[in-house]
């Protein structure tokens, strides 16, 4: 039976405090992880050999942390100060506030939201804001340029992201994050909700501003995008907060779709966690085989295919519902 | 099958070959027609499948709740509706075969059919609708889709304003049904008709005569609306504009017969208000005399059709108003029937000479077209009500029923309305069939199969529906009233004289060609004129708009204007003083109205 | 806190959205004056909820209207800018002065 | 204790924020305080036991409105102009208004005398469940109201806000 770690504390706040250092703590060692990961994967599908320090290239990543870590921690003199700091944090806040809602086992949970899906779409939507105030508080044109494409794209793939979700709302009659992997015991709802799937993961790569879907920081034209002008630890919190996007995205799919921690043999945890990182191999896949939108196109497969596909997809699940 | 599939079938299939031909089937007009007409056989079908199983229990199906009013979808399956929704579907599937060949070489026959067939699913479904509001729905519904229709050749001037014309008479009516509707939910919340019509639990026993008579009355003139009552029936000789197969639908099943209906499917809250039944009396007796003698002196042939629905619509709604059920819902029946026969008969000669004028059908040949002739000829007679013809049984019923309820003044002008009847009717036949002149040259003009063979169903439904009077009787649970033989003897009578009449001005040889009514010439002018009502309207609605505008031009001008003048120089001196405390600056305006709130709030507050 | 100290939150955070609303000249800035307000509006509705109302549904259902609604004003407010500036190039509030006379 | 800290720490962001937006010449930082004080309000709610108002709140206008208000911000000149010259007399009017109004509120909020109710309802009545129960029966013509004016605000803004025709221009 599930027990509500919040409840083993005498104090939610406690538990709180605990909880947002447990999470930092995973989110920066996987962080790091997958930035070896990805680099050993890209090379494998560039047929390279990848970094090589250390066993498997792993100290690589060590040494490059050490370098963001020593950085002078520099600041644009045109820059608006006090945006310019508060906007790294705002862009990584949304995801460490969130990750402890996730079932990771089925005995012990953070704490069971029964809104928890309402919750995670609405403090999502607040990084939005702090790509927006990066760009703007660099006081850089590329950098605002970045950010204006980028808050475009966020809104535009937000539509399709919560449409798709809904479907698996309106079949399991329930928010909670726990519930919704408990409905899915016999089967995961990869089976009934397919296309749902696919918008996901379409929307959540674009959310992510991962490839195909980089426009906002595509080198070739906007040198870096809205982390332009940032440098440093600060720079690395932008990196974080991209990585750890991922893992958020992927498993809120993985509980939605995949069926959380259910699976044979293995305890439920490792599950979880075996589908959250396929997920995560299948995005850097699509990173080093698919090549760059242009921003219209961008902007138009969000309205004219995503949005409409996921409608059909609503209104099918509906009826279907309806008659069964 | 069973009754849901059976009254889905009926329903729905003409809607869904309307979303479908309209769709997809825009360039394949062929491929259109036949669906439509293949639908509209599914209709038929399941319609008399229907009325095989006989009256059942309505289904309802909840549509929607708020608070203690359940609005409900469903379809009501006793006598009336049954029975008159196999009429409705054999009409539209005669019609429909008709027209392949009336409308075979018109550029958009997609939107023709689709558009036929959205006119049956509304008329159908207004037929089986077991809620109020939902049959409101579909009798607006089956407004529009003859808005459309009417209007089907929009490019020409006339019939877009004829088009207009009737929606926007329709209209008036149906602001009355609908607020008629307003009050059934304001008193009662409850829009079922069978319990709405509960002779012990129903709206009658619930609400006060003098209420029931306003709702019912509102409800009538809807009816008058749609039905082409006096004095609303000016938009229906307008409509003639459309195709003359949209004419014979709507005059004969569909869109005036929806009228009648509703009177027929609310008879017995009709019943319960007196004073509204002797009201729609006289206002159908009225009509009906109107109507003939206008249809007495007209020369275009749809017109004269027109008018002669005007003064059936008249008798059915008088039989109804008179107690008699059984009399109207027959009445209706015929007359779709031998209305649509008539019309159909026009239509082949309108398309084969090319005029709507009888006189110039008569000169160009038209006895020549034999088959069209014969139906022409059975159609007039049973309109006209010659023994033992469909038309003489209903009306007789209708005479029966009048006598035996001592309405006698009504009477009298039923017989008035029967004469005149049977008159023009075979002024039109003589007209037709011995021209003035002999026909200038033999071309010959083919009828085809598909235009001659709805002609000849429809004639020998005119001979012999006639005979199934019992048979309706019993579908609406009612024993038929006997006929006496006294009473037949003047309503043969009537008719004769007036076959008689009409043989010594149009039919023997060297006839005058003039009707007898030209000698009084007051009358005649006033015939031809139609009785003056299109200029009463004119002179009346307009000119009171003209006078009301004049005075009010004038009252503009000298009172307000000008003191308005004087006052506004006056503020305008003092604004250019004041102006700084208005600088247009809204946010001002805005801090002024909370201050004001703050203050009113507290003073209310303190009290 | 007890309710009369969230009304006086609310009418607080109402003054402040009507000093924003009155004094400033840029229309976004009126804008956001106007949403406080709303807002201020809706915390007034919640706390009556939570401390008057028998059915605890009302209120909670009139500030999803009220988010409802302020969305749909909001899609409104920002078009309307969107086209004054076009026809502008500002969106100053005291320069829209062209039906002034 | 812990709890009263938290509960006033959101008062201050939701005064804070609305003193920033309400006093700021940068509409930037209005917009930002606009924010904060709206993250404060949905902080309320959640004290007042509606987590789900809460996080509609947070969703919609944090993530929607606020952000479409940036936006509007950015596509105008709003974001390249420097900051008019504050009006002292503008501003003085306006503080003289809030004030009053302010003055006129508390003074009827202390008097008033509100019928409380003794305990909050049952834990089941705040549920997402009832709160959707009730939209879909006894409030369904509001909800469907509400339904029909936000498609209509959508239709209007796009007709309002899209490039002008040709021949309106003429």
């Amino acid at each position: 039976m599930k027990t509500d770690i919040i409840q083993l504390f005498e104090n939610p706040y406690l538990a709180l405090g605990v909880s947002i250092a447990v999470i930092m703590a995973y989110l920066s060692v996987n962080a790091i992880m997958l930035i070896w990961l990805e680099r050993k994967l890209s090379a494998r599908i560039q047929r390279r050999i990848g970094p090589q320090r250390g066993p498997f290239g792993l100290m690589q990543q060590i040494f490059d942390m050490g370098k963001l870590l020593s950085k002078e921690l520099l600041t644009p003199k045109h820059a608006n100060k006090l945006l310019y700091v508060i906007a790294p944090i705002l862009v990584f806040a949304p995801v460490v506030a969130l990750s402890s809602l996730f079932p990771i086992t089925s005995t012990y949970i953070f704490h069971d939201f029964n809104i928890a899906i309402v919750l995670i779409l609405a403090i999502s939507g607040i990084n939005v804001i702090g790509i927006f105030l990066a760009g703007w508080g660099s006081n850089n044109k590329y950098a605002l340029l970045g950010a204006v494409r980028s808050v475009a794209q966020n809104i535009s793939y937000e539509i399709p992201l919560i449409l798709s979700v809904i479907p698996i709302v309106m079949i399991t009659r329930t928010m909670s994050l726990y519930d919704i992997t408990l409905a899915q015991e016999t089967y995961p709802f990869i089976l009934v909700q397919p296309i749902a799937l696919i918008i996901f993961i379409i929307s959540a790569t674009a959310e992510t501003n991962r490839a195909p879907f980089d426009i906002p920081e595509a080198e070739s034209e906007l040198v870096a995008g809205f982390h332009t002008e940032y440098s440093g630890m600060r720079f690395g919190l932008f990196f974080f907060a991209e990585y750890s996007n991922m893992i958020f995205a992927c498993a809120l799919a993985t509980v939605l779709f995949l069926g959380g921690w259910h699976g044979p043999f293995l305890p439920d945890a490792v599950w979880f966690f075996i589908k959250v990182y396929a997920l995560i191999v299948l995005m850097m896949w699509f990173r080093w085989t698919f090549p760059r939108l242009r921003f219209d196109q961008l902007m138009k497969f969000a309205w004219v295919v995503l949005v409409p596909l996921s409608l059909i997809n609503l209104l099918i699940t509906t009826l279907v519902l309806k008659i069964v | 099958m069973d009754t849901l599939t059976l009254i889905l079938l009926t329903t729905i299939s003409p809607l869904a070959c309307f979303i479908i031909a309209i769709i997809f089937l825009v360039q394949q007009p062929r491929a259109a027609q036949g669906l439509v007409l293949f639908g509209s056989a599914v209709s038929l079908l399941s319609a008399i499948g229907l009325l095989a199983q006989g009256p059942v229990e309505p289904l309802r199906f909840l549509w929607f709740q708020s608070g203690a009013i359940q609005l409900q979808f469903g379809f009501i399956l006793d006598g009336p509706s049954l029975m008159f929704g196999v009429v409705v579907a054999f009409i539209t599937a005669c019609i429909m075969l008709y027209s392949i060949g009336y409308m075979a070489h018109d550029p958009s026959k997609t939107r023709y059919f689709a558009m036929l067939s959205f006119f049956a699913w509304s008329m159908l479904s207004f037929v089986y609708a077991v809620d109020l509001l939902q049959s409101f729905i579909f009798w607006e519904l089956v407004g529009l889709s003859s808005f459309f229709l009417i209007g089907f050749w929009f490019e020409k001037p006339e019939a877009a304003g004829a088009a207009r014309k009737a929606f926007l008479m329709t209209r008036v009516g149906d602001v009355g049904l609908f607020i008629g509707i307003l009050l059934i939910l304001q008193l009662v919340s409850n829009f079922d008709i069978p319990s709405l019509l509960d002779p012990q639990t129903g709206l009658s026993t619930q609400v006060s005569p003098g209420i029931l008579n306003a709702i019912t009355l509102l409800i009538f003139i809807g009816i008058m609306g749609k039905s082409a009552q006096f004095p609303l029936h000016t938009w229906l000789p307008d409509a003639m504009e459309g195709p003359t197969p949209v004419s014979a639908l709507l005059h004969s099943a569909t869109m005036v017969a929806a009228g009648v209906f509703l009177m027929i499917r609310l008879h017995p809250l009709f019943m319960a208000a007196q004073d509204t039944a002797l009201i729609v009396l006289s206002i159908a007796t009225f009509t009906a005399i109107l109507a003939s003698t206008i249809a007495m002196v007209d020369t275009d042939i749809k017109k004269v059709l027109a008018y002669s629905s005007i003064s059936q619509l008249g008798f059915m709604l008088m039989a109804l108003a008179a107690g008699s059920l059984f009399a109207g819902v027959f009445h209706l029946i015929t007359h779709a029937v031998f209305k649509a026969l008539l019309f159909l008969c026009s239509g082949i000669y309108i398309h084969a000479y090319h005029t709507n004028s009888m006189a110039e059908i008569g000169r160009s040949g038209g006895r020549r077209l034999k088959a069209t002739t014969i139906g022409l000829i059975i159609g007039g007679a049973a309109l006209s009500g010659v023994p033992p013809l469909a038309g003489f049984w209903s009306k007789e019923e209708i005479f029966a029923q009048l006598g035996h309820n001592g309405f006698n003044i009504y009477m009298a002008g039923a017989f008035l309305a029967a004469f005149l009847t049977a008159y023009y009717t075979f002024r039109m036949i003589f007209l037709i069939t011995k021209p003035d002149q002999a026909p200038a040259s033999d071309h010959s003009h083919p009828e085809p199969l598909n235009m001659k063979a709805p002609v000849l169903i429809l004639t020998l439904g005119a001979i012999a529906l006639g005979f199934f009077g019992s048979n309706i009787a019993h579908g609406l649970g009612l024993i038929p009233q006997h006929h006496s033989v006294i009473l037949m003897i003047p309503t043969v009578g009537v008719v004769i004289l007036g076959i008689l009449i009409a043989y010594l001005d149009y039919g023997r040889d060297n006839a005058p060609r003039t009707g007898f009514i030209s000698k009084i010439a007051p009358l005649n002018t006033l015939f031809t004129n139609k009785w003056y009502i299109d200029e009463v309207y004119r002179v009346t609605i307009v000119a009171i708009t003209h006078a009301l505008s004049r005075i009010l031009h004038w009252i503009e001008n000298h009172v307000l204007d000008g003191n308005y003048d004087r006052f506004g120089l006056g503020i305008l001196r003092t604004g250019v003083k004041s102006t700084r405390i208005q600088g247009g600056w809204m946010q001002l305006y805005l801090g002024w109205a909370i201050i004001l709130l703050a203050v009113v709030a507290l003073y209310l507050g303190l009290q | 806190m007890t309710l009369e100290s969230y009304l006086l939150v609310g009418a607080a955070l109402f003054s402040l959205g009507l000093i924003g609303a009155l004094s400033h000249r840029n229309l976004i800035a009126v804008l956001i004056g106007i949403e406080l307000m709303m807002n201020a509006a809706s915390l007034n509705l919640m706390a009556f909820n939570r401390f008057v109302v028998t059915d605890p549904t009302t209120g909670q259902i009139f500030v999803l209207i009220i988010i409802g609604l302020a969305a749909a004003e909001v899609a409104i407010f920002l078009s309307i800018i969107l086209r004054i500036y076009r026809a502008y190039h500002d969106i100053d509030a005291e320069k829209l002065t062209k039906l002034s006379g | 204790m812990l709890e009263q800290a938290v509960i006033y720490t959101f008062v201050a962001f939701v005064l804070i924020g609305g003193g920033l937006a309400a006093f700021s010449r940068q509409i930037l930082y209005a917009i930002i305080g606009l924010g904060i004080s709206l993250l404060g309000l949905a902080g309320l709610f959640l004290n007042l036991g509606s987590p789900f108002v809460a996080a509609m709140q947070v969703l919609i206008y944090i993530g929607g409105i606020t952000v479409a208000i940036v936006f509007a911000m950015m596509l105008s000149i709003a974001m390249s102009i420097r900051p008019p010259d504050p009006d002292a007399r503008k501003l003085g009017f306006a503080i003289a208004c809030a004030v009053i109004f302010f003055g006129a509120v508390a003074h009827l909020i202390r008097g008033a005398q509100f019928q409380q109710i003794a305990s909050p309802a049952s834990e089941k009545a705040w549920s997402v469940g009832a709160l959707g129960h009730a939209l879909l029966t006894h409030y369904n013509v509001v909800f469907e109201t509400l339904s029909l004016v936000l498609l209509l605000a959508i239709i209007g803004a796009i007709l309002i806000a899209r490039k002008a025709l040709p021949k309106e221009n003429s």
